[in-house]
């Protein structure tokens, strides 16, 4: 699909209901973008944005509603007629075959190039070259998709989008993945495109909304329940818009410094799935009572330390000492067992069994404790109590416990695993970038979260890419970079300049 | 005489051209010659034993006299049930035990036929090597492929004879595959028992216009299209086994016997394909017919269990 | 018979013998790339193994005997993609488990195929088959000659297979389509590909060529047709996809190892053996499972979404 | 919405055998025979009279039991297409035991036969296991391969050191065992019929996986481990250990149900005793939703199936061929049939559907209450 043949001077969105089985997805949406706009949707997890954009990317079939472009009622059964019109979308989960080149995943989608028993490669790299270049987004075509980082996905997509000619952009999420300077980069090369493109930009972080949008629409179960101009409402205003009550993401006020190490690592070396030598003599201390902020851009070996304190990743050299005890490469098990708390970063599938329930999640790691079991027996009793006291604790949403866990939406996925692992009372809780796409209600919950075992004297390892985060809720915040701590610094004194600094690679005196 | 009843339970099919085939044929053929009003016949095809289970009981319930399993798969089967149906004959083989008094079993003695071939092939081989394309050392292709092997030994004790199995009763395929390779190491007469021969067979054939040959254990693959490569063919026929338990049965003897097949009895049929031309010389023809006359006269005990591969 | 003889025989015997593994692994492997388990392979090759006697049989005289051979393996590859369309639109359109249907398949094609011979045929019958064609000088060669190139045109043509599916699954749009569809057919249907037809496209083009390699069977190898002639051969073509890796060359490897085992056991039988042939029967079997057992593995690149029916509207 | 449900399941079944009842007539009547006299013996022949019932029960047996084996390896994670050679295995291990001690009473020996049974099936499926779990070797290929292993080996025993020696004796050489002592024979327990008393063991058993898989602690591993491997590692289960153990319990039922058949029917290892059980197993382990409150009514209705179907090649002169036919179809309509009836999706749009076109069909004055 090379550019459609008319711009797209106005798409509107009238009534649009979608129903799943047993939920309303949409419930009766309308809404406008013109040329040269960026709309921002937003909304809490599950309030039906991906839906509404699959709608208009051709991916779902409305039950009722119509869209119409420059005045024209369209319908669009298959992707493929969405891009006919020009409606291109970068999808929350990456749409890229993981074993496909990223040309070969260009090539994939863009018809013009398939020739009758051959592929027209080289028209493709021409194709990216010329869309990189024009947009400044550099990609290397000749790379397999699974060696890429996230961010550099991310932009193999929003190349790959524009490869199909694509006049209305939807984004959904795409900056929740990023790094702060990879998020500015984005924002910047957004607002530049938008003298040719639209744009429907979703995110849960209201401060890109507020410096990208023009308009914003907020979605709540479904439905519209604000449109206006971005420049009259602060995120503060949107965020309350948003969930129905002000929110404030709590910050760590106190700084005082505990002694007691609880987690200590010492020149680790380990290798990443690639057999790079992602870890390279690391050397770390967690304290008791404390929130230790790892700030990094992600690929930096973030993902191998927290898979080595797990006990999912085999050491190389080095030790981790935990409580004392010397815990290098032993099983996750005994990694649990000793008091571990870990937070994975892919929760799908990770951190949770998808088909089974969120009762049988909830005990993931201690159904064979006496609380749980008798002899190997299960005491589906507890089990269930458990569950439901933890649903109330934690304010998880579904609509029973006994209902599969994939189902659930990725804010509540997320406090499943969050109460699982907090229940557990752990000494040391690893949390691997714990609000990534969560919606900001969920965000506030879980930081609060946080700092709380923080206060019951809890040693907080805290891995994010997002310095706000970051800086709100350490004592101290270590900077990885090449798979070695740059430096430690007391969170009162970092500034964010000289984290970027540092996490870029730059040591200053 | 009065109506009787038979039924058959095979492990193939009966158009399997061999094991199967023969005793369908059989009971055909006395179908045929007693008569359909006095005959009634029905038969039930690739029967495991624990369906064979089931088939049998059928049968017996719904007043069938004579139940054929055909096959020692099913002896167990058949020795169960005739406690239960002590009125119903049931006959099963190969066996050469003694059942009790309502089962008849049958055993083919073919190494006779083995031998018979054997002859052939131990004179008609030039290069003294022989392939024998066996399914599994079992049952009577065992006693075939021994009565073979002494048939050969009998003639021409230099010969090498290339025994192989397939491990398969109806893998058409492999059997081909094994045929082939027996004549890449030099054999120029094979010969295989079951129905998977007819694979060997047919690859035989593929060496059209080489000397080639082929000595089979089943009459029609005279009739083949392959059948310019048959030397001579044995079958089984099981006519004389059929009839005989209808008129035992007739004669109020249910049972407690065991027939042999052998060339004595008529149980088998042995036949020269006058197709082939000048292979076939009348040294071999009159060294065949000689070792069969005494076999009918019961002057040629064959030691066929004293050969071991 | 010295060892070199022995090898040139075993050699040359094994190649051709592969091809109906190899042919039905090949399109078995289309399946599988564009995420489908067709456990009904065998099916389809019996179906195509008497579909493709069926002319020969039947057609002995006038203008189109001499076609007959040309003719059977158009209708078993015909009657392939039939049945590779039935199996998709169970698995496909209908979304089925995958594994069960593929039983019910064999059971389908093996049960018709038999039915319809013993109505059509009535019994196990020989045909001419296919003859052996020396390609012209190239079976000149000293040992090569006759391991490679002396065998019934079929051969060739099989042969020439690997290189083809390889180009079609790596250097065409299609294949493209196929190995997306079959590791993220989200990201296929987002992309405007049509993931059921590419999957219908894939299983009727295995199911062609699991036609193909049954009339293989039937025409060029055993060259009769019987109901469990493919004893087996379908569910070891399946395995040999897994051996290969999802790779056409891979599983030309699995083939011809196979193969080579089966003529290697079968000679050292003939040779004469001192221990049960049991054993020696066994070999091939053993032979693919060590051989994968010890060889290197390297990252699997196959189809992640095999088995797993894609549905727009279903959450991941 | 029940009712909707309800209409729209029947309407699936009903669609789904109508078409299996359609391809089947199609190839009958191509081979001459009659549709109806067919599928009325199908599934009424196994229904009228004891013997027929019980045949039905005796084939369920060995089908609960792998199929309860099969359901614990797909639920673990594990393709187990082995099933065939593991039923074997047991055999000759079970039948071996039973021969061993032939003056064992039968509370010794039968306990000490099925145990050698399942672990005969289970050393069978454990090199499975273990090849997939140590080596990385799939275990299709392996179980396929396995099949065959396992079959040459079976006719090995029986033909040489297990041969039954009145065999060698008369000369007769069927590859048989001896006949076990009457000691290893599980009872009758319908009196003129060969109903065994594995049936009860067999549903005594599918509830025990029940529990196993559901109430303790190892059958949660094992389920987390086959759902999603990656979570189980990280939530402390050691993934390969769970493999192989689901590859044991698999082919240990697999081994058991060898054992039960040798000694609820045929007392002594012969030729064709699984009789494609393994593959049968697999299909009813789905049916039946890999859990065994359904695998049992599967298993039972596969046993109609397997013994109506034989009956027609007696009663409608049907050719044994006919028969993998009609239970191809059957199966194939009955998947589709299966998916469609738990589609939520699909429920949802019939619904829509079903109410707005019933909504428009219902006169106003009903609606307003107006009496007829
Ligand atoms: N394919 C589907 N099948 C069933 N339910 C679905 C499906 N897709 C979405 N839903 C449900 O519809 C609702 C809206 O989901 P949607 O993904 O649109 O939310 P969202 O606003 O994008 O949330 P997030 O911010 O978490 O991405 C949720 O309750 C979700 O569970
Ligand atoms: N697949 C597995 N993955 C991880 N650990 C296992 C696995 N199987 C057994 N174990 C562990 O090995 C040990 C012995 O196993 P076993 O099932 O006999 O345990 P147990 O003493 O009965 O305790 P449990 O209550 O955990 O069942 C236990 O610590 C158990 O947790
Ligand atoms: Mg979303
Ligand atoms: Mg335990």
């Amino acid at each position: 699909m090379q550019a459609a043949s008319e711009p797209i001077q106005e798409l509107k969105l009238v009534g649009i209901c979608k129903r799943f089985p047993g939920i309303l997805a949409c419930d009766n949406v309308s809404l406008e973008v013109k040329r040269g706009e960026v709309l921002a949707l937003v909304g809490e997890n599950g309030a039906g944005k991906s839906t509404l954009m699959n709608i208009l990317a051709g991916l779902y079939q409305p039950d009722s509603g119509t869209i119409s472009l420059n005045g024209e009622a369209v319908h669009f059964k298959t992707p493929n007629a969405a891009f006919a019109h020009g409606i291109g979308m970068v999808h929350q989960n990456f749409m890229l075959v993981p074993n496909l080149t990223v040309v070969e995943n260009v090539a994939l989608g863009s018809k013009n190039l398939h020739r009758f028993m051959n592929l027209d490669l080289n028209g493709a790299r021409r194709r990216i070259k010329e869309i990189s270049e024009h947009h400044e987004l550099p990609v290397n075509p000749d790379a397999y998709i699974w060696q890429l980082s996230v961010g550099e996905q991310q932009r193999v997509e929003l190349v790959k989008t524009l490869c199909f000619g694509a006049q209305l952009l939807i984004l959904d999420e795409p900056t929740s993945a990023l790094t702060p300077q990879e998020t500015d980069d984005l924002l910047a090369r957004l607002k530049r495109m938008t003298a040719e493109l639209s744009i429907i930009f979703i995110s849960h972080k209201l401060n890109e909304v507020k410096a990208l949008s023009d308009r914003v629409t907020i979605l709540r179960h479904g439905a519209v329940v604000f449109n206006g101009t971005t420049a009259d409402h602060t995120p503060a205003e949107l965020a309350a818009l948003m969930t129905g009550h002000e929110v404030t993401l709590p910050r760590n006020e106190s700084h005082d410094q505990s002694t007691e190490v609880i987690l200590s690592v010492k020149a680790l070396r380990a290798r990443g799935d690639r057999g790079n030598l992602a870890l390279d003599g690391l050397d770390l201390e967690l304290r008791a009572g404390e929130v230790l902020g790892l700030a990094g851009v992600s690929g930096n070996g973030q993902r191998e330390l927290a898979d080595v304190l797990a006990g999912l990743r085999p050491v190389e050299s080095g030790t981790i000492h935990f409580q004392g005890k010397n815990l290098t490469n032993h099983s996750p098990r005994r990694m649990i067992e000793a008091g571990l708390g870990y937070i994975p970063e892919d929760r799908h599938h990770e951190g949770i069994v998808p088909s089974f329930s969120v009762q049988d999640n909830l005990v993931l790691k201690d159904y064979a404790s006496p609380k749980f079991s008798f002899s190997c027996f299960l005491k589906l009793g507890e089990i269930e109590r458990n569950a439901e006291s933890l649903r109330e604790c934690f304010d998880i949403r579904c609509s029973s416990t006994s209902v599969a866990t994939g189902s659930l939406s990725g804010g509540n996925i997320q406090k499943v695993i969050l109460a699982r692992e907090i229940a557990r009372c752990p000494k040391a809780l690893v949390a691997v970038y714990p609000t990534r796409g969560v919606d900001m209600g969920a965000q506030e919950f879980i930081h609060t979260q946080l700092l709380a075992r923080r206060k019951e004297g809890v040693g907080v390892l805290l891995i994010s890419e997002e310095l706000e985060e970051i800086m709100n809720l350490s004592d101290r915040i270590a900077v990885i970079y090449k798979g070695r701590i740059l430096k430690v610094l007391p969170a009162a004194i970092a500034t964010r300049e000289q984290l970027g600094l540092l996490m870029a690679g730059v040591v200053n005196e | 005489r009065a109506k009787v009843r038979v039924a058959l339970i095979v492990e193939s099919t009966v158009d399997d051209k061999g094991w199967c085939q023969a005793m369908h044929d059989a009971i055909k053929v006395t179908q045929k010659k007693y008569g359909n009003a006095l005959v009634e016949y029905s038969y039930s095809e690739k029967m495991k034993p624990v369906d064979a289970g089931s088939a049998a009981r059928q049968y017996a319930s719904k007043g069938f006299e004579i139940i054929i399993c055909h096959g020692a798969q099913y002896k167990n089967l058949v020795l169960e049930m005739a406690e239960e149906f002590p009125k119903t004959s049931f006959a099963f083989g190969t066996s050469a035990d003694i059942g009790p008094k309502n089962v008849f079993t049958y055993m083919p003695e073919s190494e006779q036929t083995g031998y018979l071939n054997g002859i052939i092939a131990g004179l008609v081989t030039k290069a003294n090597v022989i392939g024998n394309v066996g399914p599994v050392d079992g049952g009577d292709s065992a006693r075939y492929n021994r009565g073979f092997y002494l048939g050969v030994k009998s003639v021409n004790p230099k010969a090498d004879i290339k025994l192989a199995y397939t491990g398969s009763f109806g893998d058409f395929v492999k059997a081909a595959e094994l045929a082939h390779t027996d004549i890449k190491a030099g054999a120029d007469v094979l010969t295989g028992a079951s129905q998977q021969a007819t694979g060997a067979l047919r690859a035989v054939a593929e060496y059209r216009d080489k000397n080639i040959w082929w000595v089979g254990q089943d009459t029609s693959q005279l009739a083949m299209s392959e059948s310019f490569k048959v030397i001579a063919a044995a079958s089984y026929d099981y006519t004389a086994i059929v009839e005989a338990i209808i008129a035992k049965r007739e004669a109020k003897v249910l049972g407690g016997e065991n027939l042999p097949l052998n060339f004595a009895n008529g149980g088998f049929t042995y036949k020269f394909n006058e197709k082939v031309g000048p292979v076939l010389t009348p040294a071999v023809r009159k060294a065949v017919g000689a070792a069969e006359k005494d076999m009918k006269a019961g002057k040629l005990p064959i030691a066929w269990k004293e050969v071991k591969f | 018979m010295n060892s070199g003889g022995m090898i040139y025989n075993i050699l040359s015997l094994g190649v051709p013998f592969s091809v109906a593994l190899l042919v039905a692994a090949l399109g078995e492997n289309f399946n599988q790339r564009a995420g489908i388990f067709n456990l009904g392979c065998e099916g389809i090759m019996s179906m195509g193994a008497f579909l493709g006697f069926l002319p020969a049989f039947f057609i002995k005289t006038g203008p189109l005997a001499a076609h007959v051979n040309l003719l059977g393996f158009v209708f078993a590859m015909a009657a392939g993609a039939l049945l590779g369309l039935l199996f998709a639109l169970v698995t496909v359109t209908f979304r089925a488990s995958q594994g069960i249907a593929g039983i019910g398949l064999q059971m389908f094609g093996w049960g018709i195929a038999g039915t319809l011979s013993r109505h059509f045929v009535g019994g196990v019958t020989g045909v001419e088959g296919v003859p052996a064609w020396a390609i012209p000088g190239l079976a000149k060669i000293p040992f090569l000659g006759g391991v490679l190139f002396n065998h019934n045109p079929v051969v060739y043509i099989a042969f020439l297979m690997v290189p083809t599916s390889w180009y079609l699954l790596f250097r065409t749009p299609w294949g493209l389509k196929v190995r997306a569809v079959g590791t993220y057919p989200r990201a296929a249907d987002t992309m405007g590909i049509n993931v059921n037809r590419v999957r219908y496209q894939a299983l009727m083009l295995g199911g062609a060529m699991a036609g193909f390699a049954g009339a293989y069977l039937s025409l060029c190898q055993a060259k009769m047709f019987a109901d469990d002639i493919v004893a087996g051969r379908g569910f070891i073509a399946v395995a040999l996809v897994y051996f290969g890796r999802w790779n056409p060359v891979g599983i030309l490897g699995g083939a011809l190892l196979f193969s080579l085992a089966q003529t290697l056991q079968l000679s050292i039988q003939v040779g004469g053996i001192k221990f049960p042939y049991e054993f020696a029967v066994m070999l091939p079997y053993v032979l693919v499972i060590v051989v994968l057992a010890f060889t290197r593995k390297a990252r699997m690149r196959g189809p992640t979404e095999l088995g797993k029916p894609y549905n727009r509207e279903m959450r991941v | 919405m029940n009712k909707i449900k309800l209409l729209y399941r029947l309407g699936v079944i009903l669609t789904a055998a109508l078409a299996a009842a359609l391809v089947g007539a199609m190839v009958l009547t191509a081979i001459g025979a009659s549709p109806i006299a067919t599928y009325t013996t199908i599934f009424t022949g196994p229904f009228a009279d004891k013997y027929g019932i019980t045949e039905v029960l005796v084939r369920a047996i060995p089908l609960i039991l792998v199929g309860l084996g099969i359901a614990i390896s797909f639920r673990s994670g594990i393709l187990n297409i082995g099933a065939e050679g593991q039923i074997l295995m047991g055999i000759l291990a079970s039948t071996a035991m039973a021969l061993a001690f032939p003056g064992a009473p039968k509370v010794i020996l039968l306990p000490l036969m099925f145990m050698a049974g399942a672990l005969g099936g289970a050393f069978w499926g454990g090199i499975a296991g273990f090849l997939r779990a140590k080596l990385g070797v799939n275990e299709i290929l392996s179980t396929v391969m396995l099949n065959y292993i396992a079959a040459q080996f079976y006719t090995y025993l029986l033909r040489g050191p297990m041969i039954d020696s009145n065999e060698l004796l008369t000369g007769s050489g069927t590859p048989q065992s001896m006949r076990l002592p009457k000691a290893a024979w599980l009872d009758r327990i319908v009196p003129e019929t060969r109903l065994h008393a594995g049936l009860i063991l067999a549903l005594v058993l599918a509830f025990c996986v029940y529990s196993l898989l559901w109430r303790t602690t190892w059958g949660y591993r094992l389920r987390a481990a086959g759902a999603e491997a990656k979570a189980a590692r990280y939530a402390g289960v050691h993934v390969e250990r769970s493999l192989i153990t689901a590859m044991l319990l698999a082919g240990g039922f697999a081994g058991l149900a060898g054992a039960v058949e040798v000694s609820g029917v045929h007392h002594r290892a012969i030729e064709g005793i699984s009789s494609g059980y393994g593959f049968s197993g697999i299909v009813v382990a789905l049916f039946g939703g890999l859990h065994p409150a359904g695998i049992v009514p599967a298993a039972v209705f596969f046993g109609v199936l397997l013994v109506g179907a034989d009956m027609t090649q007696r009663s409608a002169g049907v050719p044994a061929n006919m028969i993998l036919v009609l239970q191809g179809v059957v199966i194939l309509a009955i998947v589709s049939a299966k998916m469609y009836i738990n589609n939520a999706y699909a429920l949802e749009r019939f619904a829509r559907f079903f109410r707005r076109s019933g909504t428009a069909k219902i006169p106003r004055s009903v609606k307003t209450g107006g009496q007829p």
